[in-house]
């Protein structure tokens, strides 16, 4: 099993969500994060005092799959995602040991979906 | 002889003492008829102004975070250039001496002004920075802020006057016994037409209406702050008993309790009767239908309100009520016009109603409605004035956005719009620290 | 007899000049006295309208967030639908006709009314607002929705003008002698006393009272926004100026001005009060607590605030802060009754307080208190009626609750009290984006 | 004789009704008289105390949600000790019987006071609570709250009252003809000025002014909550109403209409100044600022209100827009003093500038401007009182900071500091369950 | 060492929290989230449109163990969170390569805990 | 690959941005976290109720870095983060598996900076 973490841009969550539908993959786990990669952030000012911010608002997103979707994720992801422009994000495939449905302690593979 | 000179001397005396006595009482009593008037009208009007609060926190909690900060902006500036404006031309278009009785001539910069003339440009210019304002509410979210503080400067300054001149300056529909007591058409509808053409100038907000292959479905895009909403309609409300009992312009007109009780009448009318629709059609009392309900029914009773009963602006505000949810579903789910306030529909749509109500429920002897006896002649006038005004503001606002839009343009970019006004139009964040999804 | 036909004409003419001019004046100055009070009522039953904003802000922002919306539907709704019911026969009840002093019978739907009625009905309207108001408080983040408009509906129209009009309407107590100016028991307790029987009827809210094994722990379940809870503080007290000092009932009553004095000096001594109570009893001043400070001072100033002296005012201001905290406390860690905004304290046990004083610190002739050589005919006068009106609203509240539990049901489904009401009630969210933690 | 006797009797009952009449006539128009000035006021007051929820919601807004809470406690505090020690000491200080045109001294606890003493005294203590509540904004987010009750308590009760006896209470600047119609000086200044010097002996936010080796860097510490900053500068607006038109201290002075105009076009120049300056310098129209402009050209206006013409208004705006966005930019980057709000520019400077402005646009017979062919004369005095007023509240409030730093402790610890002062100084938080970044 | 991260439903954290001191384990880092599972979400309507509500409140809870704890703190979870309905919430088990206490540098188990 | 969290208090983001800007690690995720761990928490009151704060804000660091920059990272952070008092936080050193970028699909280590 595999957990496909991805910071994406927020308003392009809405299309992930669409794109991983399509690939049977209904299951997924979002938080507010801020990001600082390779898109330099922006020059904000307030009161006349430049803010340099560098911590942009991204959507991270948490997504535990068997190893036969992980493929298919990663895929909706760029589908989703993608603009071919700096910002667009990253994925990070992690290995998961186990994985337990808490209603009814189910485990493993058949726990995940 | 003596006696008779002291008889004379005695009545003399009695008329010089008791002339000199009168004269000064009476220009005591004269005096306070003005500190009345003054008073009044003063107190009026700073309510009036502070209803400039009530729009911008309406605005802001009906719409997204990210862009609060330039509701603020649209919201102060709309008044501080109306302001102005009004005081160079709008004021001397509206109550300037009249031109065949299609606008005003003189009066720029209100030279010469006394306090009786300062008094009334008081009350009259938050009316007309009320107008603007309320066109904000329907462009939110997308409109550029250099264009929003051209059309609005130019609204405050010769749209609105001009047409105020027709119904309050002593115009032509003044003329033919128009009645808008207090406004649902010379501000309301204004607003609300103009409203109306700048939304259709903008088209909706990105991600609005999602085309599913044929089907245009309509998405909800959420408010962000309902308490502050709910203020915005408190103050509005509270500020609507300067709109409304303050168009007495006189400090001495005991009318203005009648005014005052059909006003809250009216208001509580609208709100219950849009709670209500909005739970038989909905299966939930919504809350943002119900605020808007409130207003609805202080628009409706807007024009009526020194003519009608209790009972009458009661149903005024339940029709209101009725009529702003059903609007706001029409425009919004069968004509797609994104207005995210439902500003079209609350002052457009309800000031129209309010002006017609007065020839349905006018129950004095000068103003005389259809239900009370009067037959059509008042109904044809107010229909024929609301839609004078409709006209008017359709065709000059469609043209004043048209040109806009060619010329410095009207809206922000998708980028900007998708980021936030906030953040493309000032630089600024409205919550910062905040964690706030924005991927809507 | 030329001579006497002239002076008689002289002294004619005199005469009648002088009556006509006399006269004029003598109307105008009725006139002016009339637009005076009219005046004076109008705008403070304006400012008294907007305690409701007050009242929402305070309420919204002392409760979760996941509650919000369903609290402005709740004070929005109170107004609405008591002002139709105080139309229809709210008004009737209280200042109608009175059957031997109990109440009102006449003036229904207050038809026939002319300015003078309208401009009372109102300024009443708005107290009659008031106490239903108060208990939405008290009863917050639990109560069905339906059940809060049924008896916000009965409070309004029924329960509040009954024993208003023993006090105010002419009835028992009034000729008594029994003094409340501006309403400690006629608005607060009323108010106070039926959140009392709510929030009994009610039960605590989910986790507030949490029993590890014998001993019962109270936790606080903090507030979301004490920024708008200040916001409602200081708009209750600009509206408080208008309950009290509108309360002379006429623009001419110059103890006006008295009563904003004392109303000050008591709402200060109230939140000093507080503050330092909870700064030694807790070790820090506050927030919440002083508040509720300053509106307990309000509350207690409010039925002695025409005729008590400045020391007097601070006095029962400062006892009214330090009564808050004591009850507020005990209510919460004795008696484990969950009122989340501390409506029953402030407005139940300082309306009692405030009826009291009265007897203890009048100052004027007429009334005269135990501590200003009155001796305990007023005290216990003022105790009656605080007695009387308390046990009126103790059994009519605790029966109108109980057919509401039995019928509608009065409380929401615990999954629906964890979800949030705005979410079960209005399917809306007060803060959408906004990332909120509900855990609690 | 008997005719004799019958006209002589006409007569007298002539004289007697007559004058019994216009007794009673003159009676009552002398009340009226009374009653214009009380309900004038009284609402003006209300105004005016309506304003400490619009400083507090500027503060609030305009600084970090960790330390709302302290902002609230401050700004409730500073009116409620205020009142109580304007009460017994600030009104005998400021306007009892004058030492030698350098402060009154007697009527301590407005003892005997009568309605006209107490209306006077409801007008006043708002305008106290006003000058204290400013220094608050500028000494945010890092004092501690007992120094705050102190020195909030000694500015209302001494340093106010000694120079606002010197321009309002007949002192000697008043004799020399400095004017000063509704407190630029009296009470802007003294609050500006009060504000720089604690300013001085806080220091900065820690974060505020980074030193990169040797250039030091002014970092923005943003504001959390700017819908509420422009709610609180739109109350401010709304209550400067009372505070300059109330400020004619008559109901009958009909040049209240005359300030009301100037006041809003004053407040509209100076927010379009400081929006079209802070685009100009920043590249984008900056919210808070366009804020402060506002609140600038109110301040700017408030001292000339009633002396200048309306084209006079619109320029001293103008320049207090310009003068506010030089200013806070001038104290931040050059001077690196941390005014969390703006309060020494808006309050301070342009405090000063209106001041001056009287000796210049003043356009009427007794005070007569440079501008409009009044000499220096005029411009000199008001210099003078200007530099006066600034000199005593330096050395004061200097003097007054420097005591508490040595005993009580002027600002909290770093750690405190960092942690919020809601935390540190109420345990409380403000904005429970939010999700709030607070690294800042 | 492991990684526990758990979904669960926002108002079960006091109930977990408490089954974790019973067994001893108190450290626990929490954050919000929205989840999208098995629990449909549901119909909000603003202003008479609809909404499908299908991110649903969540709180995450990240838990680092020594291997020996992993069960009891799976377990705690389990009974402190589990209700039998939909919604419940997920468990997943991540290894973790290194630990390091920040204040005294401290690594490896001793530092976990 | 490795994926390195850490918890930080708040108000040392600015420092660890800094060590990790010096140590050219310019990529770093960030959200908002509550935590629990040997700081036992503190008292607030509320309305004269005590409330048991045992959930502090913290701040999460997610840091992708390759292998060879682990070392360079925790040291940022330990330098920017470390008071030598408790509360200063934790660092997990978890294994990543793949990392993809999302603008052009790079993978592995050359995605990763
Ligand atoms: N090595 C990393 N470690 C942690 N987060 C990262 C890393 N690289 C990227 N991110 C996250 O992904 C977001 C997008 O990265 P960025 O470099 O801007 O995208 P792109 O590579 O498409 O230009 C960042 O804001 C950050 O949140
Ligand atoms: N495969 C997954 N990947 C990421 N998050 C998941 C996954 N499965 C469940 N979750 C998280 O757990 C929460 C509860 O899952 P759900 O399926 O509703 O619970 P249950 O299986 O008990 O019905 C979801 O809202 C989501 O946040
Ligand atoms: N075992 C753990 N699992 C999850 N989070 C932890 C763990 N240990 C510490 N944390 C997180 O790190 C933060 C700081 O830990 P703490 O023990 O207070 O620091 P220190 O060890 O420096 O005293 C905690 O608030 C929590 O968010």
């Amino acid at each position: 099993m595999k957990l496909i973490i991805a910071y994406i841009q927020p308003e392009k969550l809405n299309a992930v969500k669409q794109e991983l539908y399509r690939r049977e993959i209904f299951k997924i786990s979002v938080t507010n994060a801020m990001g600082c990669g390779q898109q330099k952030g922006y020059k904000e000012s307030y009161r006349g005092v430049d803010i340099e911010v560098n911590l942009l608002k991204k959507v991270r997103i948490e997504i535990a799959v068997n190893d036969s979707f992980a493929e298919a994720t990663v895929d909706a992801i760029l589908v989703g995602a993608g603009t071919n422009t700096i910002g667009d994000g990253k994925i990070f495939i992690l290995p998961i040991e186990e994985c337990i449905r808490i209603r009814n302690r189910d485990t493993g593979s058949v726990a995940i979906g | 002889m003596k006696y008779r000179i002291f008889l004379m001397g005695l009545v003399m005396l009695l008329c010089t003492t008791g002339t000199l006595f009168a004269d000064e009482l009476s220009d005591a009593v004269a005096l306070h008829q003005e500190s009345l008037d003054m008073i009044w009208l003063l107190v009026a009007a700073a309510l009036v102004f502070f209803m400039q609060a009530g729009f911008a926190m309406v605005e802001i909690g009906l719409t997204r975070a990210k862009n609060a900060g330039n509701i603020i902006m649209k919201n102060l500036m709309d008044f501080c250039a109306g302001s102005l404006v009004f005081w160079a031309i709008g004021w001397a278009l509206m109550y300037g001496t009249s031109v065949k009785g299609m606008f005003g001539s003189s009066q720029f910069f209100i030279l010469g002004a006394d306090s009786t003339m300062f008094r009334d440009w008081m009350f009259q210019v938050v009316f007309a920075a009320t107008a603007a304002t309320i066109v904000s509410g329907a462009m939110a979210e997308r409109t550029k802020f250099t264009a929003y503080l051209i059309y609005s400067v130019i609204i405050s300054g010769l749209i609105y006057p001009i047409s105020g001149h027709w119904i309050w300056g002593g115009g032509w529909l003044s003329t033919l016994g128009f009645h808008d007591f207090a406004g649902s058409t010379v501000v309301h509808s204004v607003g609300g037409w103009a409203a109306l053409m700048g939304t259709l100038a903008l088209g909706p907000r990105i991600g609005k209406y999602v085309s599913n292959g044929k089907k245009v479905a309509s998405k909800a895009i959420l408010g962000h702050n309902l308490p502050l909403a709910s203020l915005g309609v408190f103050i509005l409300w509270f500020g609507w008993y300067g709109f409304n009992a303050g168009s007495t312009l006189s400090g001495t007109d005991l009318t203005m309790a009648n005014v005052a009780v059909t006003t809250t009448l009216g208001a509580s009318a609208g709100a219950i009767a849009a709670m209500v629709i909005s739970w038989i059609k909905f299966g939930k009392p919504d809350v943002s239908m119900s605020l808007n309900g409130a207003l609805a029914g202080l628009v409706g009773i807007t024009a009526p309100t020194a003519v009608v009963t209790p009972t009458g602006a009661i149903i005024i505000g339940l029709v209101a009520g009725l009529l702003v949810v059903f609007s706001v579903e029409f425009l919004d789910k069968t004509l797609h016009i994104d207005d995210p306030v439902g500003a079209i529909s609350v002052h457009g749509v309800c000031g129209v109603w309010g002006t017609l109500a007065v020839g349905l429920f006018g129950a004095t002897d000068s103003v005389r409605g259809l239900f009370y006896g009067g037959g059509i002649q008042q109904l044809s006038i107010q229909a024929l004035g609301a839609l004078a005004v409709c006209a008017w503001v359709v065709v000059t606002t469609g043209v004043l956005f048209f040109i806009i839009k060619k010329t410095t343009g009207l809206r922000v970019s998708a980028h900007e719009e998708m980021t936030g006004l906030d953040l493309s139009e000032h630089s600024a964040e409205s919550y910062s620290g905040f964690q706030i999804f924005t991927n809507m």
